[in-house]
Parts: C-alpha cells; structure tokens; sequence
C-alpha cells in the first residue's frame, strides 16, 4: 500500500572513515498502515545493483540502537511506528562507489490476522550522498 | 437530529499521514469542519506512544478534540497472535491482549471496540466481563469477502446471545456491498498491462455477480490472462455484494460501521459500494450509530495521481447528507428513546 | 397431514441404477414403501427416450406411479449451452431448451422444475410466460457453495418479483447447511492416503467456520499437505454452513426441496447437514412442498463398500418424520388454506 | 463419481480375422450422472499398457453405427444414454496379444455448467476373449 515511499532516496550515504568507508546506510519506512512491534519482521532485505546483501550485513536502527534481523525476532519492546523513519544500515565494505545505484528494499511481515507473510518492496535510483 | 452520526476514520488519511503531510489533529480538524465528528483511530497508527500512553498523552488527545468539537467513537485494535516466531500467542496471552485495549480505549474515553475478524468469538466470550466493567462494546469487523450471514460472523452473535450481553457483537464494514466493481481497481490493472476487453469481461462478471471462480477460470485458463488480469480476476474473490436487505436483522448488534470506500465521483455519488441501499436500511429500521468513514482508495491511484483523501471523504460526507435526509423523508427519522 | 411432503430423487439410485441393479419401477416402488411418494427425475438420467418421449412413454411412466400410489414433483432440467464445440448455444436456442422442458414436464403432470444454478436470470425471465401457461414452476437450484442470499441467486428472486410471477424463484439444495464435515468424505481422503493428524486440523477448522482458504493455505504450504490432504482442504469450498434462519424469509419462492445427504448413520441421524434446524424453520414458516431425497453418498464410499441407496434414504426419511412431528409439536401444524 | 465401473472387463474382445484381427472392442459405460449428447464427448482416449493409441483409432458405437471421434464433435443427434454399455472400438492392428494387458479409458467431457472440463478414468487389467 506504500511500497513505492519505502526507500528514503535522499538520505543514502555511506558509513564509516570517509576514506574506507565501511558500508551504508538509508532511512526508510515500514510499508503498513500501522506499527509493528521489531519480532514481526521477518526480513529486511537489501538488494544492491541486483545482488542481494547478506542478511547478516543488514542492521535496524529505530532510534534505540543497532539491532541485527536476528536479534529482532526477539526485539519484543521495540516497534517500528507508522510513517516513521528509520535507519537502515548495512555493512558493506568500501560503501557505496561513486555514482548511480539500484537499490532495493523487501520487507516481509509476520502479521497475524493473514494466513501468508505480507510482503513490500521499493527500488530506488540513489546516489550516496 | 439524526439517529446517525457521521465520523471519519484516520485511517482515511493513511496515505497523507504516513508522508507527514498531515497530522492527527489535521485530521481531525478536517472531519470536524465537515460534521464528521465522530473520530475513529487505530492507536497502533495514530499513538506513536503505543501501547504505553501516559495520563498526559490521553489528556492530550482529549483536548485536541475539544479544540475541534470533536469526539471519539471508536478504537481499532490488533491482535498480535504470532508475536513470536514459533509460537502463537497462548488463549490466556491474547485476552490479556484484548483486555489491555479495552481498559485504554476506556481510559481515551471510546465505547467502540472494532475487534479483527480473525479473533476467535471462545476468546471474545472471556473478554466480555472486561468488555461490561468498562463499557466498551467489541465489534467484530464483518469484512468483505465475510458477509452478516457467513457462519463465522454467526459464531459471534450465538455467543453474545448465549452471555446475554450488550457487550458483544459486530461491527459492519461497508466493503461488503460492494454492487458494481470499483472503476479505480480497473484503471489500475489496466495500468499493469490488462487489456480492456479483458477487464470489460472482468467487470461484466462482477455485475452480473457470477461465482468469482468461474471468472478466474475464464481469465486464467481460458483467455490466457496475463499477470494484471488474472491478479484484477483474483479481485473478485474479496469483491462480494452482501444483501443490504439483511442489515436490519443485525442492526441490535452493531453501534458503528466502517463507511468503507474507494473513490467517490465529483458528483459525489459511490460508483462500487451500495450506500444508496443501505442508508435507507439503516434509517428504516431505527439504527443509531456512526457512520464512520474508511477512505481505502490512496493504494489504487498513488502511482498516477496525487491522493487527496480529504476530498474523497468530503464527498463521502455530502452522499451521506443527501441519503440520510432522502431516507429520513421516506421513513421518518425516528427519535432516539 | 403435514404440510411437508416427503419424496425421492432418482439420483439417489444413481449408484444401483447405473449399475443396473435397480429399474426406476424398483427406485419408485421403494419411495412409496417407506411413504416418499413423491419422485423426482431426471429425465436426461431415468428417460432413455429423452427428449422424444411418445405419448406411450408418458402413459407408461403414468401408469408406473400409480401402480405404486406414488406421482411426479420436480423435474430435473440441464441445459447445454455447451452443445458446439465453438459457440455457445444463442439466447433463442436456451430458451427453446427451456420451453421444451416446460413443454415436456408438463406432459408427464409435473409442476416443478430444477433450473440449474448457472442458467441466467433474463432467459429465465423470458421463459417466464410458458412457465405460467404450463404452469411449471421454475426453480434455480441453490447450491453450495451458492447461499440463499447470494446476490447471484437474488437476481433471480429480483426478477421474479419485477415480473410479478410465481413461477419463477429458486430450488434450494439442503448441502447449503453443512454444519459438520461428512465422516464419509475424511474417510474417503484418509483411504487415499491423507494423515489424521491432518484431517482432523481440516474437521476443526471446518467446524469452526474458518474461511476456507486460509484452512486450504495452512494444509498446502505451512503444513506440506499431501495430494489427497490438500484435496481435501480445498473441499472446504464447497462445504459451507449457510444459515438456516433464512429460510422462512424465501420460503415463498420455493416449492421443493432437495434434500441432500452424504451419509445418514445407523440411529437414523443426519452427521452433516442441518436438518434439525432446517425443518423446524420450514415447519414454524407453514412452508408447503416436498422434501426430496438426493442421496450423493455412493461416490463416497463406492471404492471400499457396497453401496445400500435404500437403506440410506430409508434413514433419511425416518429422520424426517421425527423431526417434522417434533416442529410440529412445537409449532403446530399449520392446515393448508 | 462412476470411474471404477466404466470399462466392463469382460467385454474385452479382439475384432477381425481371427487369425489377423485388426484391433479390439470393449463396452463401457459413460461416467456421470446423466446421459449426454455425443458431441459434448471430446475425447475417448484409450492406453493399452502405458501407452495412449492414437485419437484416430478409435471408434465409438452406442447402437447406431461406429463414429470416429471427430464425426461425434458434430453429432448432435446421437447420445450416449445413462448407465448404457457403448462399444468402444480400436483399430490397433493385430489384436491384444494374448496374456493380461492394462487397459485404460479417459473420458474427457464438456458439462455445460462447469467452467472446465470433466475428466474420468478407469483402468483395467484385461485379457481378450
Ligand atoms: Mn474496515
Ligand atoms: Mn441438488
């Protein structure tokens, strides 16, 4: 219902020294039309030029600190509000090179009144900043 | 005075709230200044502070709608039974659930409860004390393609019937007489490749109300429907048109409807949902409630079009007008007791 | 005397007919011995001379049932539309289709007939006068997962009622009320090789209204089902608990019922279909016409047992006479005017 | 609803010359409820052990006469009644060899009221007689 709001466009940039940075990162927003808490979501996969990142190399940051997609299943205290952004990054060596990329975003939720995972995804054209 | 009220639903401006065009209180100054004064919200959407609101935050809350002149009708919860990964929440961990929700929507002053549909009616019946001692009725949302009648609904008034409570039963969300197929579905899968002849074949079949199955078939296999066509045929499976004819038989176990919706012409009429037969349902047998309405419309036309969702509720609200007013001089408006 | 008359489809027999174990006189015979002197047919199925039946032909089936004391109430139609590999058969031609059947019914003294539920509401509509000169009412049968509020179903008591005429309206298929899953169909699909584990997760859901496909997606993916466990989830399509309260509502639009049933157990009682809620609803609306045996048992249970139709229906009719004195005594037997 | 009693076994017989018969006959029976008009029979597929004859070969005779199953696509004045043997007929030069074969019938049907078609099978271990 938000897919194509999910990727925050203007907000990539890389992360770590300027010189060797150490990944990335992006803000971007839950595609539901409310909160959820952290342990229902399921993935947070990071698609890069086509090539899907690691799962371990994605992080979650809501505001209360990094958060790895596993130690999110547990994360029962935490939620994602609704239209709020948040940071996500990802720890890819080198960050983003010089010029344009393809970046996608699929989110897959755990939400209890559907039998099947809900899932949303957005692909952006983006620069890091 | 009308025996019904009209509200607004914030989930009617998810698409302005979720870009941060508007706020709550937008919201809610909007419905007000077209007499939907009645406000529905989903806390999980609309209380950042979710589920942990302080005194402050309800007072809060409380005097941004009397700065309006507005009120709250109704609360709609979730229930998160696969809050763990292995494990479904435990009978007891879900009344508990639910019991929260009623004591906040107490606390916010709402005596509405829209309860999901998926909530098994044996957990409902253990939350029905809770339901009394705060005065919150639970509605079980009768959503399309579940209709009044659906033996799942059923379960729930057999139960509110057997506690013999006031407490228990359904809240009705209009998606369920949906008579002609909406025009914003078409125009999208159109935009997806579908041919028109296909979609025309599609919508032909919704108005004639032939089984969904039949016209799947007919799409999928038949005509070698392409991806949008078979996704528009697939539509038709959450696309039923309930008999408004039922809703008087009904009317002792609902307080508030989900005046669902998807796009409203400039005419200000309903070309899908049936508000012209059920409003005179609804006057006709005395019922006294909130229509409260659900703008569902942003996901169909976000692609092509700016949403205006507070021009689509504003003519909702002048087809309410006009078809309370056109049933209550045919069957009398009758006084509240 | 009941206002409820008891009767037998020919389709009960289809098992022992098909295998030339019974003749229609042996089916006719039997249904007046146990007081169903009401017979049903269909003539595509019991009239090898269909549709060239001489005046003789008819004399002899005349003669058949009064030998047995037993007369005609409802004639089975079918209509192939279908008759051309290439094209649908014209709207003149479905009517003519129709008319014939009128016309033929009508010869054998038969004042009922079971239009099939996909035959479209205007060409019913234009059969609608010979009906009325031939006196035959037309009746659409109401089947699952069809429901007597379908709004396919209400086009046909809508235009009835725009024609003003009572020989059009609607034939209800009592596997509408499935209010528990026939034993006979798990057996069947465990025979096939379906774990109980699983067909009795399939029974739950079934009986507690679940919406059938979220049962056919937990079976087919969250649980790996096998062929035969997901054939049987997807049964659940076909096998809904409609309410039985509705009855009285259309009770003047239907004048026979087919009295489905898959399996009647040995003290006589039905473990499926509702009918001790059906027939105190016919009885407490003073509804007049025939209950009409449909067994459909024998594909059940054909690969492991003989087949015993009579026996079958002999237990079915046990059951009604039960349960009609029963609502009889609770209600009183309404006389006819 | 009838597949287990479409091919009657015994019925099984070569057809021809004795000593060079051309095919075989069987008797079946039509599996549903109703008789049917033999246009509305779109197929008639006849596999002796494991492999389906071709369409060609068979014939079909209810009483008036053999009919390739193209002709019967057009004969609208034939019907194939309820709960009555037809001889089904294989041009299959040579006969069945003695011995036990596996013979099976598909039927493929074209019911108006459902949107796909209707199929039966039976498959019988059958010697000719
Ligand atoms: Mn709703
Ligand atoms: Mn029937």
């Amino acid at each position: 219902m938000f897919d194509k709001y999910l990727i925050d466009g203007a907000s990539v940039r890389n992360v770590g020294p300027a010189d060797a940075p150490t990944g990335f990162a992006f803000e971007a927003k839950l595609g539901y039309y409310r909160g959820l808490v952290l342990s229902m979501i399921e993935e947070l996969a990071v698609t890069l030029d086509g090539t899907e990142l690691p799962r371990e190399a994605v992080l979650f940051d809501e505001g209360l600190g990094p958060i790895s997609l596993d130690a999110m299943e547990t994360a029962y205290d935490r939620r994602w509000a609704f239209g709020t952004p948040a940071t996500i990054i990802v720890n890819h060596p080198g960050g983003l090179p010089a010029g344009e990329h393809k970046l996608a975003l699929r989110q897959k939720l755990r939400v209890s009144y559907l039998p099947f995972p809900a899932f949303n995804t957005d692909e952006k054209t983006v620069k890091a900043a | 005075m009308s025996k019904i009220h009209r509200g607004v639903s914030l989930y009617s401006f998810q698409e302005e709230l979720f870009l941060g065009r508007m706020t709550v209180e937008d919201c809610i100054a909007f419905g007000a200044s077209i007499g939907a004064k009645g406000i529905e919200i989903l806390p999980e959407q609309n209380m950042p502070e979710f589920p942990h609101l302080s005194d402050a935050d309800v007072a809060r809350w409380q005097d941004m709608l009397a700065r309006h002149g507005a009120h709250f009708t109704c609360y709609d919860m979730f229930l998160d039974t696969k809050l763990r990964k292995d494990s479904l929440m435990s009978d007891d961990e879900q009344v508990e659930s639910i019991v929260r929700d009623i004591k906040l929507a107490s606390r916010l002053g709402i005596r509405n409860m829209r309860v999901l549909v998926f909530v098994r009616p044996d957990i409902l019946a253990r939350c029905v004390p809770f339901a009394e001692q705060y005065d919150v009725h639970l509605g079980v949302e009768v959503h399309a393609p579940w209709h009044l009648e659906h033996a799942w609904i059923l379960r729930t008034i057999d139960e509110a019937d057997r506690l013999n409570t006031r407490h228990l039963g359904i809240l009705p969300d209009m998606g369920i007489f949906m008579k002609h197929y909406p025009p914003a579905f078409r125009a999208r899968f159109e935009r997806q490749g579908a041919r028109p002849e296909v979609t025309q074949f599609i919508v032909d079949s919704h108005e004639d109300k032939i089984m969904a199955e039949y016209t799947i078939y007919e799409v999928a296999v038949k005509m070698g429907g392409n991806k949008a066509e078979v996704a528009m045929a697939e539509s038709l499976r959450h696309a039923p048109y309930a008999n408004p004819k039922r809703i008087g038989d009904y009317a002792p176990y609902f307080r508030h409807i989900q005046a669902k919706f998807y796009e409203m012409d400039e005419d200000c009429t309903d070309p899908s949902i049936a508000y012209d037969e059920v409003i005179p349902e609804l006057v006709k047998c005395g019922w006294e409630g909130t229509l409260s309405s659900e703008y569902e419309g942003n996901r169909w036309i976000q692609d092509v079009h700016e949403v205006d969702s507070r021009e689509q509720v504003r003519r909702q609200h002048v087809m309410f007008e006009r078809l309370i007013s056109q049933a209550e001089a045919k069957f009398g408006a009758k006084e509240t007791v």
